[in-house]
């Protein structure tokens, strides 16, 4: 990586001085009209369209657990702007290689809400996103997923295509060996990926501070000599900006980047958590008037294109959610066939024969009665 | 004496060493301000201080290793990892120091720490976190395995444990943290880490199990008495070192034994106790020792976890197919 | 026809397929310009290029995680850890993920890669040069667990390997790399993975072995044919899946059977036939199938292994005692 | 970590300018007299003698190698600087962690080359360095090592005691995820942990460019937030005056730091390697020049204090090392008990099991003869 090659915004905003790219303030007031992104009115009231339909998505999914229809769910609140910013510059044959709180750009891939409900219904068939093209599954293992990105640009890089591969990772993600490992191995092979990191702030209940004693996580890409930046994750715009001038630098060949995309988890970790253990409303309070949504309503109706009739939207996006989670809830019927079938390709004998017996026993159970 | 669950009686033994032990310090994910997801160490961060019990950085295998250095050098640290599906990131420390290093060392270090984690399914959990590895870490030497199936010989074993100077692998049968509630004396006991226990004697058959499934397998006796079949139940409670004599004993006066566990069925703790029972009880088996486990899949996810998990029906019906033979 | 040891018959294998399938790539710590510290891949990089054949960054984790994200994306990596004691650092992903990817993604993503590692002990090395850690692989359910113990073989199952849609653990006998050489066609062919071989037909016991210790059987059995002992030995090739089909047709005909493997004997590829033998023989059994495995100990260092691993003496000791049971 | 905290060298040889910490150059000038240690005479000496201790023992090790006496050996040929600098500041209760390559360091822990040659004679006596005081044992997997010196530190750091904990890995070994964990945890605990990577420029075959991208390796410490330099591990001076720095830091409570020593290893990765193999020759006379003995030899010409009969200690040492080669040789009966007695404190029934039924077998064994 020499210097010149690097795009300005990576330049600009030096991580090791601790910058963070921002183009709207807390407020919603464009603050760097330069850096702001050329784009159409119809795309940003469709990047709030979307974001929206993520939020009333966490947000019915979170009811659906508390009234006991589901069996657990990973909220996405607040970190919306990085998911839809993020779906936006992704290509249809770029990849996807999740970790488990990005729901918006799962979406954007082509995945559905009633396979993020079948998931958490506790269905496999959920979580792979059958219809989502060069889309890897949800993957819980934290820090695993880093290395299948950089594998999968291995493979674009060799095939010669013109490709990007969108990656995630939490802040407490970061400590792990293998985002380390990865970043290093993408540094070497210089392939096309796009690392984000997605600090949300805690680790479930563990702050950032206690996770890494580095000045933010942006840094961290120096010691694998990939570019790194720092972008303000609940402004839009910034992230836009930075997927795309990203995903540019990936195509061109020039290798990976590192995005530290700055947000808050403003929901519980998961449904089974209770934030209030570990930290003050304050800070939540503080954090929920940098909504990512409410800042990007704000610039658009400064900017004079709002154009949402929001309560009637809300409505339509609420039915459709609905329907696509009454579609899961049907959908309950798991053969014994699919604990076997996806193990192999071809099924060995061994899986056969227990499969065998568990029937023999089955039977004899329908018999006893 | 007070009724306790067995995240409370673990709780408690911790409590009790904390105490007793300035060496002792607890560390791990979400362990310290959060008590743990399962609340195993609540209360004990605001006890005992953020220097002995604390959160750590969110990398098992760096959770391990340190605490290797820590026992090495006099603590006696206790790491919680998360669940049974993250243990696998520590697991080449586990196998290449954590068990290694008094031999390599040739006892000049020892290395007297316990790795504490959940294990096991039947709780509707997402992937990773309903595996039972026992299997994995019984075949590696220089560690030992145990798991309590009840809160008093939790408290029991973990004292056993945070006073032993070998590397103990604790797991937590995370189904039965709170089903289960029993008198536990408030006071400090132990229990060796190397017996089982003959929970109800019988006659006909002897059914092995450990963990959550001790319970399955009482539910099973229960059904296999109406039958007119009397049943032997051993909780293994140490996977290794396995307990021959326990099972000996007991394979000898039934001739007949079932081994009940969840893990993948090969390569499983079944097979280890079909080993043992031939070389200890051949001449008196009068039929072949049989393991129900789970099958050689992924544990599957909540809807299809019904087929894995291994039921009281399912115990009876090898029962009946073993007494039958 | 051309004479080849096991090193020369992968190399060749994985020469054949580099030619024919432009998927494969091949990479490790080493195998690039050194061709592999034991030279497997010797050759392979100027002929295809580093493109296809290089030297990683040295971390075990990387090397096999990137694996499963090329194998996913079409190609078909085959990863090189460098021994065994290597292999840890990358339980993981291998467990979490290589393992499990086509279940997760139902079928939308399959893993088509091997990884293949030199293992077992008898070479004189250095700690973490000498384990044999089939059984922790066994375990993982959607791996394929394969040993070759013969130049013709290797190759034939490395060329099967490298065709299947599946992820394999192909494990190298790095104590017989060079020390049988044999006549191998120099085309391609394949061999099932999942079949054991009747190395030599007999009516008294089943030597069950596999990899290197083939070979010390097969000297055991010229001890033991001199004392009128008829052996059949089975070479189980297959860890996972195992052929019972094999397991069965001999042990019902000996009545007999001893597992030799130089990994810890307590849950081991002893303790997993010995349960097979009983499910699938019971009534056919004269005497307890024994197991003899390496102790539960570490792999001693050169001055300790010859206690450690296992003679032919020790073989015929084995059987000698189940023959006369 | 703030800035001013930082020892002045941490913050002249900034990594991050790909500075490195230089006294004497390539022909044993001293360039940097300002930073020269202040060292008695006789303690320069010393050094060099420690110095050519380690070369010579060396030297024989590879030699006996060749003549079958020894199954194999790690040459430390051209890393001498690096140990014995570390060997002088290392105190007695200080903790060393090493790796497999530092024998110096080793010998002045307390290691005796015995004991060394015991361990590549296939003895487990040998690599413990039973006398060598708050030593642990030659680790062979890399980057786990990293990990035992945190929780060392952490112990020391709980106790309050006055120690500082030594460790090494190679430049490969900067890429396993261990590395990466271990510098993080140490950030977050603020430990007295010295890290130190001999960038001897090859992992085995593998040359350090194909191993990371970063601009050198010391600057890794940025993505921990620990102070790190890079200093010339073949100018004994340098590395003196980087371990003094560095244990006074640690020593005082300030935490960890990250020390990248760039040496080259001269002589093979193992007795079975073929450097041949992957590298030109011209690269190693090259580096043949910058040899460390050389280097402060010359110095010490210079500067009037070289008082060494050089043959004539080359011979007494090579004595004193033949001498514990042969005890070590002698040393060869291996008795059963010792496969079996140190995997637990207690030996569980179930060895025992196996051990008697070994002795079975060798009984039988005998009788039958
Ligand atoms: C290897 C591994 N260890 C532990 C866990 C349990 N776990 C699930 S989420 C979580 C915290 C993750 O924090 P972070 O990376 O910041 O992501 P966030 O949840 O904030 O999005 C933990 C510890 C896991 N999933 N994987
Ligand atoms: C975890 C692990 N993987 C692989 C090896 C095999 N191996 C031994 S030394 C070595 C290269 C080490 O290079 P480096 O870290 O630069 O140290 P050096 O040998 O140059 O001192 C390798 C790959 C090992 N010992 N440990
Ligand atoms: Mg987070
Ligand atoms: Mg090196």
């Amino acid at each position: 990586m020499t210097q010149h090659d690097l795009p300005a915004i990576f330049r600009d905003f030096n991580p090791l001085e601790d910058k963070m790219l921002q183009i709207i303030d807390r407020e919603g007031n464009l603050i760097r009209k330069d850096l702001m992104p050329e784009l159409e009115d119809e795309t940003i009231i469709e990047a709030y369209r979307q974001m929206l339909y993520e939020r009333i998505a966490d947000e019915m999914a979170v009811s659906y657990q508390r009234q006991g229809r589901m069996y657990t769910f990973t909220p996405n609140l607040g970190q919306e702007a990085i998911h839809i910013a993020a779906g936006m510059n992704i290509r249809y044959e770029d990849w996807l290689v999740p970790s488990f709180r990005e729901m918006g750009i799962l979406l954007s891939k082509g995945g559905t809400m009633k396979e993020m409900f079948l998931f958490y219904l506790g269905n496999e068939w959920g979580g792979s996103f059958q219809q989502a093209h060069h889309t890897l599954p949800i993957s819980i293992s934290i820090g695993t997923q880093f290395h299948h990105a950089t594998g999968v640009g291995y493979s674009v890089k060799y095939r010669k295509k013109d490709e990007a591969v969108f990656t995630f990772i939490g802040d407490g993600g970061t400590s792990e060996g293998d985002f380390s490992e990865a970043l290093n191995f993408a540094g070497v092979w210089q392939v096309p990926v796009i690392f984000t990191i997605q600090n949300n702030q805690y680790a479930i209940s563990v702050p950032v501070q206690k996770q890494t004693n580095s000045l933010n996580l942006a840094v961290k890409s120096v010691a694998f000599g990939i570019p790194g930046i720092k972008v303000d994750g609940n402004d839009f715009f910034a992230m836009y900006l930075a997927y795309k001038t990203a995903a540019e630098y990936a195509r061109s060949g020039r290798g990976a980047v590192l995005i530290e995309a700055l947000t808050y988890r403003l929901g519980a970790h998961t449904t089974s958590d209770d934030p209030s253990k570990y930290r003050e409303k304050e800070e939540e309070q503080l954090w929920a008037m940098s909504d990512p949504l409410i800042r990007l309503k704000r610039y658009m109706q400064d900017a004079g294109i709002w154009s949402i009739d929001e309560k009637q939207l809300r409505e339509k996006y609420r039915e459709e959610i609905d329907r696509q989670f009454t579609e899961a809830e049907k959908e309950k019927s798991y053969p014994l066939d699919d604990v076997f079938v996806h193990m192999y390709s071809d099924m060995p004998d061994e899986l056969r024969r227990q499969k065998k017996e568990y029937e023999q026993f089955l039977s004899w159970k329908e018999k006893r009665g | 004496m007070s009724v306790m669950t067995m995240v409370k009686a673990i709780n408690n033994a911790l409590d009790i060493k904390l105490n007793e032990d300035e060496n002792i310090v607890i560390y791990g994910e979400d362990v310290g301000v959060e008590g743990g997801v399962f609340r195993v160490t609540e209360g004990l961060q605001k006890k005992y201080g953020v220097e002995r019990v604390f959160d750590s950085p969110l990398a098992e295998s760096g959770i391990v290793g340190t605490a290797l250095g820590m026992a090495v050098s006099g603590l006696r640290p206790v790491v919680e990892l998360q669940f049974d599906g993250f243990t696998f990131p520590a697991f080449n420390q586990i196998l290449t120091n954590v068990s290694r290093i008094q031999n390599r060392s040739r006892g000049k270090y020892r290395a007297p720490m316990v790795i504490r984690f959940p294990y096991g399914g039947g709780v509707n959990a997402l992937e990773h976190h309903s595996e039972s590895p026992e299997a994995l870490f019984a075949h590696i030497p220089g560690l030992k395995v145990v798991i309590p199936s009840t809160p008093h010989d939790a408290k029991g074993m973990m004292i056993s444990a945070l006073e032993s100077n070998d590397p103990i692998i604790f797991m937590e049968p995370k189904r039965i943290y709170r089903a289960i509630k029993q008198e536990v004396p408030e006071e400090k006991y132990s229990l060796p880490l190397d017996k089982a226990r003959v929970v109800q004697e019988g006659s006909d058959i002897t059914l092995v199990a450990f963990g959550a499934l001790i319970r399955e397998c009482q539910k099973a006796i229960v059904m296999a008495e109406e039958a007119g079949i009397s049943v032997e139940l051993i909780d293994l409670r140490s996977i290794y070192p396995i307990d021959r004599e326990t099972i000996r004993t007991s394979v000898r006066k039934t001739g007949r034994m079932i081994v009940v566990a969840e893990a993948h069925e090969s390569f499983s703790v079944g097979s280890e106790l079909i080993a043992i029972a031939n070389e200890e009880a051949f001449l008196s088996l009068e039929a072949p020792p049989r393991r129900v486990g789970g099958f050689d899949t992924i544990v599957p996810l909540a809807q299809g976890e019904p087929y894995y998990i291994i039921s009281p029906e399912r115990i009876l019906y090898e029962i009946e197919k073993t007494i039958h033979f």
